[in-house]
């Protein structure tokens, strides 16, 4: 499924500086669909604290670098994500927490159920377990970290480069006449 | 001459700007402490702003960026007029505080005028908001001010200072403990903290006017913050606390926002025409109450 | 100076209107001829007394050879003379729209007769000099006032009539008790001689002539308690009895209360002292005039008849002339004409534009006055020119009467002052309903789609009336200082007595 | 020359009235032309203030009644900038009554106005001033009713009480001249101080008569409803005109009378209650000035009529302006004087801007507008400007007459109101940012899509204000020497001004800095802005709708339009105390017409009443009497 | 001078019971009836005004003899001659009222002042 490898997109030079940054004060908007949303609680407060490493719930995508999807997407809820993921700003990430997002999860047979998040938007990291603990996703966020300071989490490049490619997908799922999207490639 | 004031007004400026960040990261910090997790470096700020300022960002109107720079411009204009320690960007202007009080508005209406153009009907209501709460606010501080005013018959901080310097006894801290106390209630309001930030309420109109900011504006939004910061504390650190030395000035306005801090870690949120009542009522009572002893003994 | 002639002026309009009733064949085609003739001749006749009264002062003429302090004598003095001639010009006025309306043709005869008989007990009552004659000719006066009142037949000219009628019959007999009484006492009814020994009678009669005298006039003064009789009267009467009455009958009455309470009782020097303390007169007065002031202005506010609000306004007016005369002060007076002559000019001009305006309509209430400057331009100008002349817009007569009259009440009259109060109350309410009626002229009538097709037919007569009585208005604004002269005049004959008494008792010894 | 320029004014204006319907441009540019004249003269002539002209019109009964002119520095100095503005004002309106209906008429009763505005500045004696007073009352009446055409009720009130002050002032006038003996304002100030001594009673009485002109026509506490009333039907430039001069003149005919008064019985306290060493009545004026100022700040937060909120807004200006005068402090009364020219400079660009607004979209409640400013940027500019100096924000106009205000109540030891003024100004900056909001910012309607800017023409007015706003904030020395005559004609002490830095007792500023500042730090703020990345247009409705995308649920632009109850929840907290004296006014004319009812019908009672009440009367006339 | 004070006093009632017809009748007949004894009331009191204690009336015949100012002992004429036109006038004036009565009943069909005076709009 690598439509095209990570290397040729790979961030250089200044960008790599800035990476850093990026990486130290990584703002996330979860987007609580299914399970997984009871899990960050935790994560962001006193016990597993992930302020630590900068990083910080957002209201709104326009501020937020990092969208989480923490569960199950109907096929409802994915017009919203997509709408809110065009929102976001580059450079963006996309984690995604538990086994649905991968491949539906236990509920691959729903008619309602996406089954697979990579193909509608690029998801930088998914975190298996069905609902991973506080732990699992600490240490996800780390690897992100790592990606990002190395220029690999470059999800948001692959989205802008074949976005035919994700359109005609999301469109076989959502079957909208008009176009949900925003007007970026009018 | 003109080299002279473009280097003492980036001074000033960057002074602002530094500064408001370190104490917003120390503040960071501080309030964690008190949740019992360990936040982020104390430089924690100054990456954000890094990153925000790395980030693309989106724009509705011309206006909107004009508005953000205009607010933003608005709160560096009137450091530049805040005595820092006993340095002045102007030295024949010394601190008119009219005129800061006048210039805090342009920092408002420059972000509220770029917010408001950017559409989303949250920014509005929460911008509606922060001009009430404003007018709250405004009440106790300009009677302070005003007492202030009468008390060294000139409205120049630099007489205000000097009339403090010498041993603590003679701060008007502890001359005017009223009118002290109604004025750190204000600064609450001012900097917008817990108790009265109906305006960037993240869970009810997520987050206000900073809806539509992304990447390079919402930056602006943060050093605006940070500098407005420096910029209160200052006022009121040299109003109430003789501001001192360098150092004892940035010592005293770091401890007056941690005093914020605190109070704002404990309180949930006013709704923001009670908050007006609240300034109305207690804090001004307060000074009031200063002023008509001061007139009395006059 | 002896001048016999002036008793033409009431003998030839009262033969006229006998000679003009007569149904005799030659008299019925002619009798147009007849009627504006005598009022012709009258007019002319009274320019040359008044030259001739420039000259030699005060005339007396002498009827019957019977030397003034015993006959009927007729005195025409400068006063009254002016007062005369510019009665004479409105009466012409309203006659001429009579004669050429060409309504009714038979009672045409009729009513030339009445207003004749109007005409000479007019002249008579301003000329007369002896106390019974005037009370003679007051009720000729008032009977052929209700004669032309109830002319238009229909519910309010009669009702206004009747109560006219029973109000100014009580009048008439108060009058004689007046009569009687000053008779028994001074045992003679000639003018100057009651004004000469006035002073020495006692206090109770004196308050028992002043009080029954104004018993009678007021009714016709249009004060507040007495003047019921307005409202149905102007409402009912036709047009040019409109202007006669707004136009003559007040003015007439306006004279004899002047008459009366100056050169008789010599008001301002008026000492009435009771056993102990004195009746304070201008005050009683002055709350009695301005109560009527108040109320009046009130009325013509809340009323909505168009007719009935021009009433109201006028006896308005004529209660503010007599609260400038209270004030007794020669520029009291001086106001008080002013403000009779922007009377006498504007008030038959506001009739006659405003009937016209609302000729088409059916009632004639403020709404019938909508589009009046589409409709009736011609009327509609006369109309708002005239209401601004009668409001007192600077520069115009009424403006120089409000003028002179704040100038008296804020001179000496020490706690007089605050009676300028009512003043101020009155011209606000003036200003507000007469700039509401021109308001109305320019409001578009919705209601007015289907009688697009009523022929504009502007009468000759109404359109040369208003023609001559704009010009008149004209005349008086560019050259105001015409009457600055007459009013100087008039106050020093008005203000001393003794010279009225001197021409004619003097006369009469010789 | 002046009496030859009003006769030429009537002249042009009688000639204006008979241009036919077609060309009426034609009539509006003789309008503009006889403005620019007034204008060129006025500049002309200069402030000498030896130029006496006479013209006596009759002398009636001792009475020599003559229109007197001469050039006061103060009189010189309202006619500048009210022809200037009136100047402008005309431009604007050449284009905008194109094709208004009823615009013959507002043209002649306007070219009235301004000639009764030129005489009644120039005036040298009371008779003049009373006799152009009359003429402006009547002639402001006719326009403010758009050409007598919409109904009578809106303007009554305006009406009612413009009248009773100019007749009140009549009798003050009379009463004076009957002391004096002559018209001249000189003789008459000092009579009129010396009547306090000897007779007070008529000394309250003339002053009262006075002082109710001056309530009257700045709008203050009991008499602050007609402005609201009379924007909302006047026609839009008229309006401007309407709260920028014409609401000036009771300002300047109190300077006139009343600031001699005080400052003497200042100086002399003999025998007045002085209180913190101004007189008592001056004391109240100022306050009743502080009232109407908070009043109307929060009717204007309520309002949501676009002209209404700025008819108020002028009213609370009138509030800081009177408090000042009466601060009696030179500075508060330089800041008052400076504070009118201001206030008639930003409040212009505020109709003008409003004005343009309805002229393209005819729509004046706020919440139905919106968007303006992407249309129509020259007119979003003037009012953001206008907004700016309104709210006395530092680099603008406003921000110097305020200080200066503020430096005068402060140094004559005013606590509350300096309080009351500073609660009323971050009032005045809440309703300012709402019509700011409301109209020009948000969300542009769909209806609204094809409007276009204003013609040029209409634009013109719009940048000399803006020039007008921006030049005297940061150079005020210029205004400021001017107002230095008027003091010193008043033998007040002068303000101390070293080019473009104003000295007070209190502190001193230097417009030119706070500019520099400003632009500096502007400076460092673009800087910033070009170091972040470039940023990206979106569409209006791409903004973050918690996920749901507009068009799902066909919302349209206008219904994301937030502008309805922009301070609701603010307005709940007055409804306890929330009194309407509309309401007052109304029942009072209600009474009215049910006394004149009662006597109406009384009249037209049947026949036998005519008789009772005839005797009756008599009876009580004789008893009435007796009682005496 | 005596009895004609009892005349003063007989026409002062007159007077009043006049104006007390005139305000409490009902009918306008009555009225105007009530109106000419008013009228009557005046001139009688104008009459009594010329009467002198036990003198001849005026009236110029044979048997008077020449008229010298000594013994002239007639009453006072001069009232006389006055009460004759007031009672001219009184007639004149109920006449016109009569004539009105007439146009009033042709138009209300009525007398009765009550039903007449209906409260019309003014």
């Amino acid at each position: 499924m690598e439509l095209y490898s990570t290397k040729k997109l790979k961030d250089e030079g200044f960008e790599q500086i800035l990476n850093f940054f990026r990486k130290k004060s990584l703002w996330m908007l979860h987007y609580c669909t299914g399970c997984g949303a009871v899990e960050l609680p935790p994560t962001m407060t006193s016990r597993w604290d992930m302020e630590r490493f900068g990083m910080g719930p957002m209201a709104t995508p326009r501020q937020a670098d990092l969208l989480l999807i923490t569960g199950y997407l109907s096929l409802k809820s994915l017009k919203r994500v997509i709408y809110t993921y065009e929102q976001m700003q580059n450079p963006k990430w996309v984690i995604a927490l538990g086994s649905c997002p991968i491949n539906g999860g236990i509920y691959y047979d729903s008619y309602s159920v996406i089954n697979r998040l990579a193909l509608y938007i690029p998801v930088d990291l998914s975190i298996e377990g069905c609902m991973p603990r506080p732990e699992a996703i600490i240490e996800g966020f780390i690897k992100l970290m790592k990606q990002i300071e190395n220029g690999e989490a470059v999800g948001y490049k692959k989205y802008q480069e074949n976005y035919k490619w994700y359109k005609q997908n999301q469109d076989s799922v959502l079957k909208r006449e008009f176009p949900v999207l925003s007007g970026e490639e009018k | 001459m003109m080299n002279n004031y473009i280097v003492r007004f980036l001074i000033g400026s960057l002074t602002s700007i530094i500064l408001g960040l370190l104490y917003m990261g120390i503040g960071r910090k501080f309030i964690a402490r008190i949740r019992r997790c360990y936040a982020g470096p104390f430089y924690q700020s100054f990456i954000d702003v890094i990153k925000l300022f790395s980030k693309h960002s989106i724009s509705h109107h011309w206006i909107m960026d004009f508005g953000i720079m205009m607010g933003f411009s608005g709160i560096i204009a009137t450091v530049i007029f805040l005595p820092i320690g006993n340095f002045y960007v102007f030295p024949d202007m010394k601190g008119n505080l009219i005129i800061i009080m006048y210039f805090m508005t342009i920092g408002y209406l420059g972000m509220a005028m770029g917010v408001s153009a950017s559409g989303n009907p949250n920014s509005p209501i929460g911008i509606g908001r922060a001009l009430a709460l404003m007018i709250g606010y405004e009440i106790p501080f300009a009677l302070a001010v005003i007492l202030l005013i009468f008390a060294n018959g000139s409205s120049l901080l630099y007489n205000i200072i000097q009339t403090q310097q010498g041993s603590i006894y003679n701060w008007n801290l502890l001359k005017y403990p009223f009118a002290f106390i109604g004025t750190i209630i204000a600064l609450q309001g001012m900097l917008g903290e817990q108790p009265f930030d109906a305006m960037i309420a993240p869970a009810e109109i997520a987050s206000g006017p900073m809806v539509e900011l992304s990447g390079k504006f919402l930056g602006f939004g943060f050093l605006q913050h940070a500098s407005q910061i420096f910029l209160e504390t200052g006022i009121i650190t040299a109003m109430f606390l003789g501001g001192g030395t360098i150092i004892g000035f940035f010592t005293k306005q770091l401890f007056l926002y941690l005093l914020t801090l605190s109070i704002a870690s404990v309180f949930p949120r006013f709704r923001f025409e009670d908050g007006v009542k609240f300034f109305w009522t207690i804090p001004t009572s307060f000074v009031l109450f200063q002023l008509i002893l001061f007139l009395i003994k006059r | 100076m002896n001048y016999n002639t002036t008793v033409l002026l009431i003998i030839i309009p009262i033969l006229s209107s006998f000679l003009v009733y007569m149904p005799v064949g030659l008299i019925k085609k002619s009798f147009k001829i007849i009627f504006l003739a005598t009022i012709l001749f009258n007019l002319l006749f009274s320019l040359k007394i008044f030259s001739v009264v420039l000259k030699y002062g005060n005339l007396i003429t002498i009827i019957g050879n019977y030397h003034p302090p015993f006959g009927i004598n007729l005195v025409s003095s400068f006063f009254s003379i002016l007062f005369l001639i510019a009665l004479y010009i409105v009466f012409l006025i309203s006659a001429i729209i009579f004669i050429f309306k060409n309504d009714t043709k038979n009672n045409q005869q009729k009513i030339s007769s009445v207003l004749l008989l109007y005409l000479a007990s007019f002249s008579e009552i301003i000329l007369t000099g002896d106390l019974f004659n005037l009370f003679v000719f007051f009720e000729i006066f008032s009977i052929s006032n209700i004669i032309i009142i109830s002319l238009k037949n229909e519910k309010f000219s009669l009702k206004g009539s009747i109560k006219y009628l029973l109000i100014s019959s009580i009048g008439s007999a108060l009058l004689l008790f007046a009569i009687g009484y000053i008779y028994a006492i001074l045992g003679t009814l000639n003018l100057a001689e009651i004004a000469l020994n006035f002073e020495k009678i006692s206090f109770f009669s004196k308050c028992f002539i002043i009080f029954f005298l104004m018993g009678s006039i007021l009714s016709e003064l249009e004060v507040f308690p007495f003047n019921l009789w307005i409202s149905d009267s102007y409402a009912g009467a036709k047009n040019f009895v409109n202007i006669l009455l707004s136009g003559i009958s007040c003015v007439v009455s306006l004279y004899i209360f002047i008459r009366m309470f100056f050169t008789i009782f010599n008001y301002p020097s008026i000492s009435l002292y009771s056993y102990n303390f004195p009746l304070d007169i201008k005050l009683l007065l002055l709350t009695f005039f301005s109560l009527s002031i108040i109320v009046n202005q009130l009325v013509a506010l809340t009323s909505k008849n168009i007719k009935r609000i021009l009433a109201f306004s006028s006896a308005a007016t004529i209660s503010t002339i007599l609260f400038a005369l209270t004030s007794g002060t020669k520029s009291g007076f001086s106001s008080a004409i002013l403000l009779i002559i922007s009377t006498i000019i504007s008030k038959p001009l506001l009739f006659l534009s405003s009937h016209q305006i609302t000729k088409g309509k059916m009632e004639k209430n403020l709404d019938s006055f909508k589009n009046g400057i589409n409709r009736k331009r011609y009327f509609s100008i006369l109309f708002i020119v005239s209401a601004i002349f009668f409001t007192g817009f600077p520069l115009t007569p009424a403006f120089f009467g409000k003028l002179m009259l704040f100038y008296t009440y804020a001179s000496k009259l020490n706690y007089y002052t605050y009676f300028i109060i009512v003043i101020i109350f009155s011209i606000t309410v003036e200003f507000f309903y007469y700039f509401r009626m021109i308001h109305k002229l320019f409001i578009k009538d919705e209601t007015e789609r289907e009688n697009k097709n009523i022929k504009n037919n502007l009468s000759i007569s109404y359109f040369v009336s208003g023609l001559t009585m704009i010009s008149i208005l004209i005349i008086f604004f560019i050259f105001p200082n015409i009457y600055e002269k007459v009013i100087t005049k008039m106050s020093e004959e008005i203000f001393n007595q003794k010279e009225y008494i001197q021409t004619i008792l003097k006369l009469g010894e010789k | 020359m002046i009496i030859g320029l009003l006769f030429y004014g009537i002249i042009l204006s009688f000639l204006a009235l008979f241009v036919r319907k077609k060309y009426n441009f034609l009539r509006w540019i003789i309008f503009s032309f006889y403005i620019f004249l007034t204008l060129f003269l006025t500049i002309t002539i200069g402030k000498d203030s030896t130029y006496f002209e006479t013209f006596n019109l009759i002398s009636i009964l001792n009475f020599d009644l003559s229109l007197n002119f001469r050039i006061t520095p103060l009189g010189w100095l309202f006619t500048l900038f009210t022809t200037l503005l009136l100047f402008l004002t005309s431009i604007f309106s050449i284009v905008k009554n194109k094709n208004e209906d009823a615009e013959r008429l507002i043209n002649f009763f306007w070219f009235i106005l301004i000639i009764s505005n030129t005489g009644l500045f120039l005036a040298d004696d009371l008779f003049t001033l009373f006799i152009f007073w009359e003429l402006i009352g009547i002639s402001s009446y006719f326009v403010i009713s758009p050409g007598w055409v919409s109904s009578f009720r809106a303007v009554n009130y305006y009406f009612i009480f413009s009248i009773i002050c100019s007749f009140f002032m009549f009798s003050g006038i009379m009463i004076l001249y009957e002391g004096t003996g002559t018209f001249s304002i000189q003789k008459n100030v000092l009579y009129f101080i010396s009547l306090f001594e000897n007779s007070p009673l008529n000394a309250i009485f003339v002053a009262i008569s006075l002082i109710i002109g001056f309530f009257v026509k700045s709008a203050l506490f009991p008499f602050h409803i007609w402005p609201a009333q009379a924007h909302a039907k006047a026609p839009d430039d008229f309006s401007s005109v309407l709260s920028g001069i014409i609401i000036k003149y009771g300002l300047y005919r109190t300077i006139l009378f009343f600031i001699p008064l005080f400052l003497f019985i200042k100086e002399y306290p003999v025998n007045h209650i002085m209180v913190n060493n101004i007189p008592l009545f001056s004391h109240i004026l100022a306050w009743s000035g502080a009232i109407t100022s908070i009043i109307a700040t929060f009717l204007a937060i309520e309002s949501n009529d676009m002209k209404k909120l700025a008819a108020y807004s002028t009213v609370a200006n009138m509030g800081y302006i009177t408090t000042a005068l009466f601060s009696l402090s030179s500075f508060g009364i330089a800041g008052a004087i400076f504070h009118t020219i201001n206030h008639a400079i930003f409040k212009t660009a505020i109709f003008l801007s409003i004005a343009a607004v309805k002229y393209r979209t005819h729509e004046t409640q706020m919440h139905k507008l919106g968007g303006m400013a992407y249309k129509m940027p020259v007119t979003f500019l003037t009012f953001l400007l206008a907004i700016i100096s309104a709210a006395g924000i530092p680099p603008l106009n406003g921000y110097v007459s305020k200080w200066m205000i503020y430096q005068g109540l402060l140094s004559s030891k005013f606590p509350f109101l300096t309080l009351a003024i500073f609660l009323s100004s971050t009032g005045a900056f809440m309703y300012l940012f709402r019509a700011l909001h409301s109209i020009f910012l948000g969300q542009l309607p769909e209806k609204f899509d094809n409007v276009k800017e204003v013609p040029f023409l209409m634009q013109i007015p719009m940048y000399i204000l803006m020039f007008l706003m921006v030049s005297i904030g940061i150079f005020p020395q210029f205004v400021i020497n001017l107002i230095n005559s008027v003091l010193t004609s008043y033998n007040i002490s002068n303000i101390n001004i070293k080019n473009s830095m104003i000295f007070s007792p209190l502190s001193g500023i230097d417009s030119v800095k706070v500019f520099l500042a400003f632009t500096g730090s502007f400076i460092l703020a673009f800087i910033l802005y070009l170091i972040g990345k470039p940023r990206k247009h979106v569409q209006p409705l791409d903004t973050y709708t918690a996920g749901q995308d507009p068009a799902d649920f066909n919302l349209t632009r206008e219904l994301y339009h937030f502008a309805y109850k922009f301070y609701g929840p603010f307005e709940h907290m007055f409804d306890s105390f929330r009194t309407d004296t509309k309401e007052f006014y109304d029942s009072i004319e209600r009474k009215i017409n049910e006394i004149g009812g009662y006597f109406r019908d009384f009249q037209s009672g049947s026949i036998r009443g005519t008789i009772y009440t005839f005797m009756l009367s008599f009876v009580l006339i004789i008893i009435y009497w007796w009682l005496l | 001078m005596i009895d004609n004070r009892i005349l003063y006093i007989f026409s002062t009632i007159l007077f009043l019971i006049g104006i007390f017809g005139a305000i409490t009748n009902k009918n306008l007949i009555k009225i105007l009836v009530s109106i000419s004894v008013v009228e009557t009331a005046s001139n009688i009191f104008l009459v009594s005004i010329g009467y002198i204690k036990n003198s001849k009336p005026p009236i110029l015949d044979a048997n008077m003899g020449k008229i010298s100012v000594s013994n002239l002992n007639i009453s006072d004429p001069l009232p006389h001659a006055l009460v004759l036109t007031a009672i001219v006038i009184g007639v004149g004036t109920t006449a016109v009222g009569i004539g009105l009565c007439i146009r009033l009943f042709q138009y209300y069909r009525t007398l009765n002042i009550n039903r007449m005076g209906d409260k019309d709009e003014l």
